[in-house]
């Protein structure tokens, strides 16, 4: 996997993947795509990045730390917009019901909790992809992780 | 009085279970106060039971609701007759044998364990007599069964446990048959209250079904012919007092059930008409006639006890197929004559082999010249078990045979008569060569024994004095207490 | 917007249908008789695509994409991985 | 509005939320992982509880997500079922793991605890989700969660039999996934729907334009959630996965994993399909003759093993026999029976299995036959294994004997009292596997690591007899439970 | 060998069941069909309004639908929880 | 119904009948091919087929993506219930996916080998 090429193109296309997967992910609520293929092209792109260079090159752009933190953090953010729908007053996950504005459709910041919540599935299904793929590869040489 | 009275069943029932308690937690500490309260529960269990004397003779039935269980499912006691009448003699026989182990016992290991078993076992079997209902008879008789295994594997040797597991897995399967007939019962009937009508009217497959399940349920616990395998086995390798709880007391607690199913769920016409009663009688004529016959091949001295019992439970079980009013009280005063014979036999096996250490028959010759008061008592019970006329043994055939004549069927008397002789025949010679035998083994020369202690011999007196005078005396409690119970049983128990 | 183009029922759409629909099948077959794992691996990448594009024609692009990011992309490099950890033939 | 109307789903999404919360506390504040996990199943218990009575008090009640009405949105429907299945679930899960902060530091390692009750939360919030959802997409993605999560609890353990159990487990379940989606797709595609009320009306309308479709479904649903409950010919990853587990997994995979797919299975076949259906098809009869199988096969290969845990995996066979034959009986008696059993096996199998581990932590042997005299230098797990004993064989007094009672009642109700006789011969191969254990446990002298085990921990000493007091207050008392199981039987079969 | 005999006849037997339950579904595609019900007709009809989003399948998985998209992560949550802890579990 | 009709009934449904045909595929190399990671892969044929099967259901002939338009009618637009529920299966698959290779690189480190039959050998053949 060491191959100059493979990197050279590599380098040149993952900010383009990895733009559009931020698009797929923001855009989710108005064209197809949204926080599921958006993430997963994310967290391909990081894995191709890992596979490309060295494994530690990749592990060095995203910690453990910090990729089982957004893994967390996203799934929370999901839950707690329900939650939060539920301090607004109204059952576990409402959107427009609760108050909460869903803006001019066909706008970027529209539809309200959908877009929050879209954006962290991203965010978890990316870290999650990455993760998976770390720990399945690395394996048994995990021993020098704190934990 | 009122309250009393219908507050008593619980108590007798719960006092001993209380009283397990107790005594598990006070022989840790001591114990002269486990023996002292071991003894004392079942005095007052008995003088308890005694106490309701009065008022069920004056034909007054207590019913006592406890609780709940399940809806129309209750835990529930009744006290008639003949509740009342086994309740007081099994508490009596309770009573002498817990009086019996404090000597017999005190050499065994285990007390710790058969103190609380033996008072808990005492409960159960209340329970099984005061129970108001089958569910709750079916409760007390399955922890009846299962907590006397401990008392049959208690010696914890190979074949008491081998034994111990044989009686464990028959009485799962009589538990479970048991509870087949009563749920057929609560299916066809709604309920499974013993109050005096009969429960199951219309004769159905599921009927028959019921009965052979409460057949084999109950019967497997009284030794009858294909399920008294586990009998031999169990009862001789229990210690000798519980052997004599578990062929005198325990083996009645089937009798009983079945003779409360008989009278409450289906009706003594009813199982007639069916042709029923045809099954139980040839039942009963094999295990009359095998019990005996078997007992004559058994050199161990217990194990022939034990399958004396299982003659002797046949006679309840034909008393049961024929049921006129006099094969009745014959059946229910069997039930009292057996209770007396048999644990004094055991009794007496028992402090023969505790003095002796011996249970062989052949080694047994001239242990009447050593200890003449006990093989005097076990002469008297053996006597009486032939059926020799002053004896309650006498008394109880003689009416069964009555019954018989009145039920036309002169072969049963026959029945009785052959095993009566068979009967001779195995306990003859036991005391012949007790007493006559005068060829002592050799090794009792060197070893000279004695009789047991006092605290054994009272009881063992007491039961077999009790063998002859309620043979003797033309009205006794016994006879009274079974003539009333079946006077009562055939006017349709209420 | 071009993903959301009119379908009708022409003659070359069936085709094109059987078309891919007879691929899937040949790639599943394929994947099961293939020694190789790696081949197997690619080979179902290969299958997803079609998916993907059978899911296009059906006008879930959604999902088409979705499957060939997840299916063709990170379910394939998860393969490749575990064929990496592991051992390459059946 | 009050956050008491919002139980139900915080029941879930607590739950959820600490578990996501897990790894992040088990990086940056490991001592509270245990508080964190007990306090999150402790939550869902009492909303359980409170949710209960509110169903016992004011009837069902439905509670939808984002306030979408259903054909829509997704809503979780309060019945009588539900309310039961969560308090059970909760209660025996918090047990369970409040026994497992002790058991498992010495069955696993130390950096994957936290993981452990990642998934064990994990696991519980998906089988609360699954009882309670009212739809059938949704309850697709909890039976995914649940599958994976008690696979997860699996292979935690490092062993290599945890391993192959769990993949086993995971490819069997995948089958069974499968199954279930694709009987959802034939659902969805003749009636449109996926709400069970809404399918549940659609169905008979459109029963006879497809006939084959809904038995198909039905036959792929019973296959699907059949594989996952270990249903007879299905059964075979449960001997493996549920002895190798360490014990508190093996606890709560006995005795909840597989009821609750019995329980959507019970939905199912009670709320969305016709009863003209199942009237018709002879699909009843088949999970009856599958029960019957189980109850025996299970049973006789319970008879022959010499390991404690594997021994009580095939119990754990033939006892779902127990609930699906009350299931196939459709009688009131038998469908009353057979969610009791749920319960009372709930509560006496994870009592085996959390003593059958206390005394594998004492005295590190897990072979029936080196247990002679562990009565006497272990009491308390021993005396909680023969408690679980006698509610196996259905001794009066113990919770065993009630379910059975009601079972048995039901058979012959129908007028089948053929299966009457299938439970007591049943009890009666209970009874032949699991009192000589009891006996050989009390009346045999101790010798080697069994004369001189480890002391237990407070925790596994608490657990069990709190699950012991269970067995026999539910054996004395089952009007406590009975209520809302007479309920749930009576509304499953539309007589409320 | 005979397992591989048995394992094609249950094969054939579930394959023969399934295609029969095939010719007996609905037609692909019919607009009249039972699934165009007044569920996505309220989803493509209303959810501009009611959730202000373009694409409605998002719109169903992140409102309408989002509590299974809740389980979903949580399904990917497990799915890492159940591998990290199998992996490091040495 | 003749053979025509069944012909056309099958070209009608397609879809459906494909996607049976690959879940039996599937299925088939999950039960009976005793490489695991073959397992898997047919695991997910057997997925991906019941996912086609599910989108096929949704699909109106003519309609477009749901992604709307104004002045679109609504029934221009395919059944998009269908596509959602298939996103949320498609997460499920991988999830399973990776959970089970993971447990095929460790049984792998185990037993050496990725052959269930070697498995079950080693283990010493205890299937029941």
């Amino acid at each position: 996997m060491e191959d100059i090429i493979v990197r050279y193109v590599t380098r040149i296309i993952l900010p383009f993947v990895q733009l559009y997967g931020l698009y797929v992910v923001l855009h989710g609520h108005l064209s197809p795509g949204g926080g599921f293929s958006g993430g997963a092209i994310i967290g391909a792109s990081m894995i191709l990045y890992a596979l490309a260079f060295n494994l530690s090159a990749g592990s060095k752009k995203l910690s453990h730390d910090v990729s089982s933190a957004l893994e967390s953090g996203g799934a929370l953010l999901f839950a707690g917009m329900g939650i939060f729908a539920i301090l607004l007053g109204t059952n576990f996950l409402g959107n427009k019901v609760a108050g909460i504005p869903i803006g001019t459709p066909g706008n970027l910041f529209s539809s309200g909790a959908i877009m929050i919540i879209t954006f962290g599935v991203g965010v978890k299904v990316a870290s999650t992809m990455i993760t998976l793929f770390y720990s399945l590869i690395e394996g048994e040489d995990h021993s020098h992780d704190h934990d | 009085m009122r309250f009393t009275s219908s507050f008593l069943p619980v108590w007798i029932v719960m006092f001993p279970m209380v009283m397990t308690a107790v005594i598990y937690y006070v022989e840790q500490h001591s114990e002269k106060m486990r023996n002292a309260l071991a003894v004392g529960t079942s005095l007052v269990t008995f003088l308890s039971v005694a106490a309701l004397y009065p008022y069920i003779m004056a034909g007054n039935i207590i019913e006592y609701k406890m609780f709940q269980l399940l809806p129309s499912l209750d835990i529930s006691f009744r006290v008639d007759i003949l509740s009342f009448s086994l309740a007081l003699l099994s508490s009596f026989i309770w009573m002498m044998v817990a009086i019996y182990s404090l000597d017999y016992m005190c050499k065994e290991h285990g007390c710790n364990r058969y103190y609380p078993v033996l008072i808990i076992t005492l409960a159960s079997c209340m329970g099984i007599f005061m129970a108001g209902d089958l569910f709750t008879l079916f409760v007390f008789f399955e922890l009846m069964s299962l907590i006397s295994y401990v008392l049959v594997v208690h010696e914890e040797t190979v074949e008491a446990l081998r034994a111990g597991y044989k009686y464990l897995i028959m009485t799962i399967i009589g538990g479970l048959a048991l509870f087949f007939g009563i749920i057929i019962t609560f299916e066809l009937a709604g309920t499974v209250t013993l109050s005096g009508a009969t429960l199951i009217k219309e004769p159905s497959t599921l009927a028959f079904f019921a009965f052979i399940s409460f057949l084999i349920g109950f019967g497997m616990k009284a030794g009858m012919f294909p399920l008294h395998v586990w009998l031999p086995d169990a009862h001789p390798v229990a210690p000798s007092p519980a052997s004599a709880l578990l062929s005198g007391i325990m083996l009645k607690t089937g009798a009983y059930g079945l003779l409360r199913v008989i009278f409450h769920v289906f009706g003594f016409e009813f199982m007639q008409r069916e042709g029923w009663t045809v099954i139980l009688a040839v039942v009963a004529v094999i295990t009359i006639l095998l019990g005996s016959a078997v007992a004559i091949t058994q050199d161990d001295l217990k194990r022939r006890l034990a399958y004396s019992s299982i003659g002797q439970m046949g006679y309840i079980l034909l008393g049961m197929s024929i049921l006129t009013e006099r094969a009745l009280i014959g059946n229910i005063f069997h039930i009292f004559s057996h209770a007396f014979m048999k644990s004094t036999l055991f009794l007496c096996a028992g402090a023969i082999i505790l003095k002796t250490g011996k249970r062989s028959i052949k080694e047994l010759g001239g242990i009447g010249k050593q200890m003449p008061f006990t093989m005097f008592a076990f002469t008297l019970a053996a006597l009486a078990m032939i059926g020799i006329p002053p004896f309650n043994g006498f008394l109880s055939k003689w009416t069964l045979s009555l019954g018989a004549m009145d039920a036309g069927v002169p072969f049963y008397v026959l029945v009785l008569l052959l095993s009566s002789l068979l009967n001779g025949l195995y306990y003859l010679p036991i005391i012949i060569s007790a007493f006559f035998g005068g060829e002592p083994g050799h090794e009792h020369d060197h070893v000279k024994v004695n009789e047991a202690g006092y605290k054994m011999l009272i009881p063992i007196a007491i039961l077999a004095v009790s063998c002859l005078l309620f043979g003797l005396l033309p009205t006794n409690l016994p006879f009274d207490l079974s003539r009333v119970a079946a006077e009562f049983l055939l006017r349709g128990g209420q | 917007m071009s993903w959301t183009r009119r379908k009708g029922c022409s003659a070359v759409t069936e085709v094109l249908k059987y078309l891919l629909l007879l691929f899937l099948v040949v790639c599943a077959i394929a994947v099961a008789k293939t020694r190789d794992l790696l081949s197997a691996v690619i080979i179902f990448a290969a299958y997803s695509l079609i998916m993907a594009i059978l899911w296009q024609l059906l006008a879930a692009p959604d999902i088409a994409i979705t499957e060939a990011a997840i299916g063709a992309g990170v379910t394939t490099l998860l393969l490749v991985a575990a064929i990496t950890k592991t051992r390459r033939e059946e | 509005m009050s956050i008491v109307n919002h139980f139900p789903v915080l029941a879930v999404v607590v739950l959820l939320l600490f578990a996501y919360l897990m790894p992040l506390l088990m990086r940056w504040r490991k001592e509270w992982c245990v508080p964190a996990t007990l306090g999150a199943i402790g939550f869902s218990l009492i909303a359980s509880l409170y949710m209960m009575w509110q169903v016992m008090t004011t009837g069902p009640f439905m509670y939808q997500m984002g306030s979408w009405a259903p054909p829509w949105g997704i809503e979780f429907s309060i019945d009588y079922l539900a309310v039961f299945a969560t308090m059970t679930i909760t209660i025996v899960g918090l047990i369970v793991i409040y026994y497992g902060t002790q058991d498992l530091l010495h069955e696993l390692k130390e950096q994957v605890m936290g993981w452990y009750y990642t998934l064990y939360l994990l696991l519980m919030a998906s089988m609360i989700g699954m009882v309670l959802t009212n739809d059938l997409f949704n309850m697709f993605v909890f039976v995914e969660i649940c599958a994976i999560a008690s696979c997860g609890i699996i292979s935690i353990k490092e062993s290599r039999e945890c391993i192959e159990a769990a993949f086993k487990y995971l490819v069997l379940s995948a089958v069974g996934s499968g199954c279930l989606l694709l009987a959802i797709a034939m659902i969805y595609m003749v009636t449109g729907h996926l709400n069970f009320t809404y399918v549940a009306q659609a169905l008979p309308q459109v029963m006879d334009l497809y006939p084959l479709n809904i038995l198909v479904s039905l036959a792929l649903f019973l296959v699907g959630l059949g594989v996952k409950a270990a249903l007879f010919p299905l059964h075979v990853w449960l001997p493996d996965a549920h002895s190798s587990a360490p014990s508190p997994s093996s606890a709560v995979l006995s005795g909840l994993v597989i009821k609750v797919y019995a329980i959507a299975m019970i939905k199912l076949l009670y709320k969305v399909y016709p009863p003209e259906l199942l009237g018709m098809a002879p699909i009843m009869n088949m999970i009856l003759w599958m029960a019957t199988l189980a109850i025996i096969i299970g049973s006789m290969f319970a008879i022959v093993q010499d390991d404690i845990k594997k021994m009580l995996a095939y119990s754990s066979i033939a006892q779902i026999g127990y609930v699906f034959l009350g299931v196939g009986l459709m009688s009131e008696s038998a469908l009353q029976g057979g969610i009791l059993h749920i319960f009372n096996h709930a509560i006496m199998k994870s009592m085996l299995f959390l003593s059958a581990g206390a005394i594998i932590y004492a005295t590190g042997t897990r072979k029936l036959s080196d247990l002679k005299g562990i009565g006497i230098t272990l009491p308390v797990p021993t005396i909680a294994f023969s408690l679980g004993a006698f509610a196996m064989v259905g001794i009066p007094i113990t919770n065993g004997f009630i379910s059975k009672w009601y079972l048995a009642l039901g058979s012959l109700d129908v007028g089948r009292p053929f299966f009457a006789a299938v439970i007591l011969v049943s009890s009666l191969l209970n009874g032949i596997y699991y009192l000589p254990i009891v006996v050989n446990a009390f009346f045999g002298e101790p010798e080697g690591a069994v004369a001189e085990p480890r002391p237990l921990p407070r925790q596994m000493v608490v657990s069990l007899i709190l699950l012991g007091s269970g067995v026999i207050l539910f054996g004395v008392f089952p009007s406590l439970i009975l209520g809302v199981v007479s309920k749930a039987a009576q509304s499953l079969l539309g007589l409320l | 060998m005979m397992r591989k005999l048995l394992v094609f006849i249950f094969l054939a037997v579930i394959a023969v069941a399934l295609v029969a339950t095939v010719l007996e579904m609905p037609p692909i595609g019919d607009p009249m069909n039972i699934t165009n019900n007044e569920v996505p007709q309220r989803y493509l009809e209303d959810s501009l309004q009611e959730t202000g989003a373009l694409n409605v399948i998002a719109s169903i998985i992140t409102d309408y639908r989002a509590f299974d998209t809740l389980g979903e992560a949580t399904v990917l949550f497990v799915a890492i929880a159940a591998a990290i802890s199998n992996l490091k579990a040495h | 119904m003749t053979m025509i009709d069944i012909l056309l009934r099958l070209h009608q449904n397609s879809y459906y009948f494909f996607a049976i045909i690959l879940f039996i595929i599937g299925f088939h190399t999950m039960l009976s091919h005793n490489n695991l990671i073959k397992k898997v892969i047919g695991m997910n044929i057997m997925d991906t087929s019941i996912f086609l099967f599910f989108v096929a259901i949704g699909y109106v002939n003519g309609g477009r993506a749901p992604i709307l338009e104004p002045g679109v009618p609504y029934t221009a637009y395919v059944n998009p219930l269908p596509s959602a529920l298939i996103l949320t299966g498609i997460v499920v698959a991988v999830s399973v996916t990776a959970y089970a290779l993971s447990l095929i690189v460790k049984l792998y480190k185990h037993y050496g080998t990725i052959d269930a039959e070697e498995i079950m050998r080693i283990r010493g053949g205890d299937i029941q």
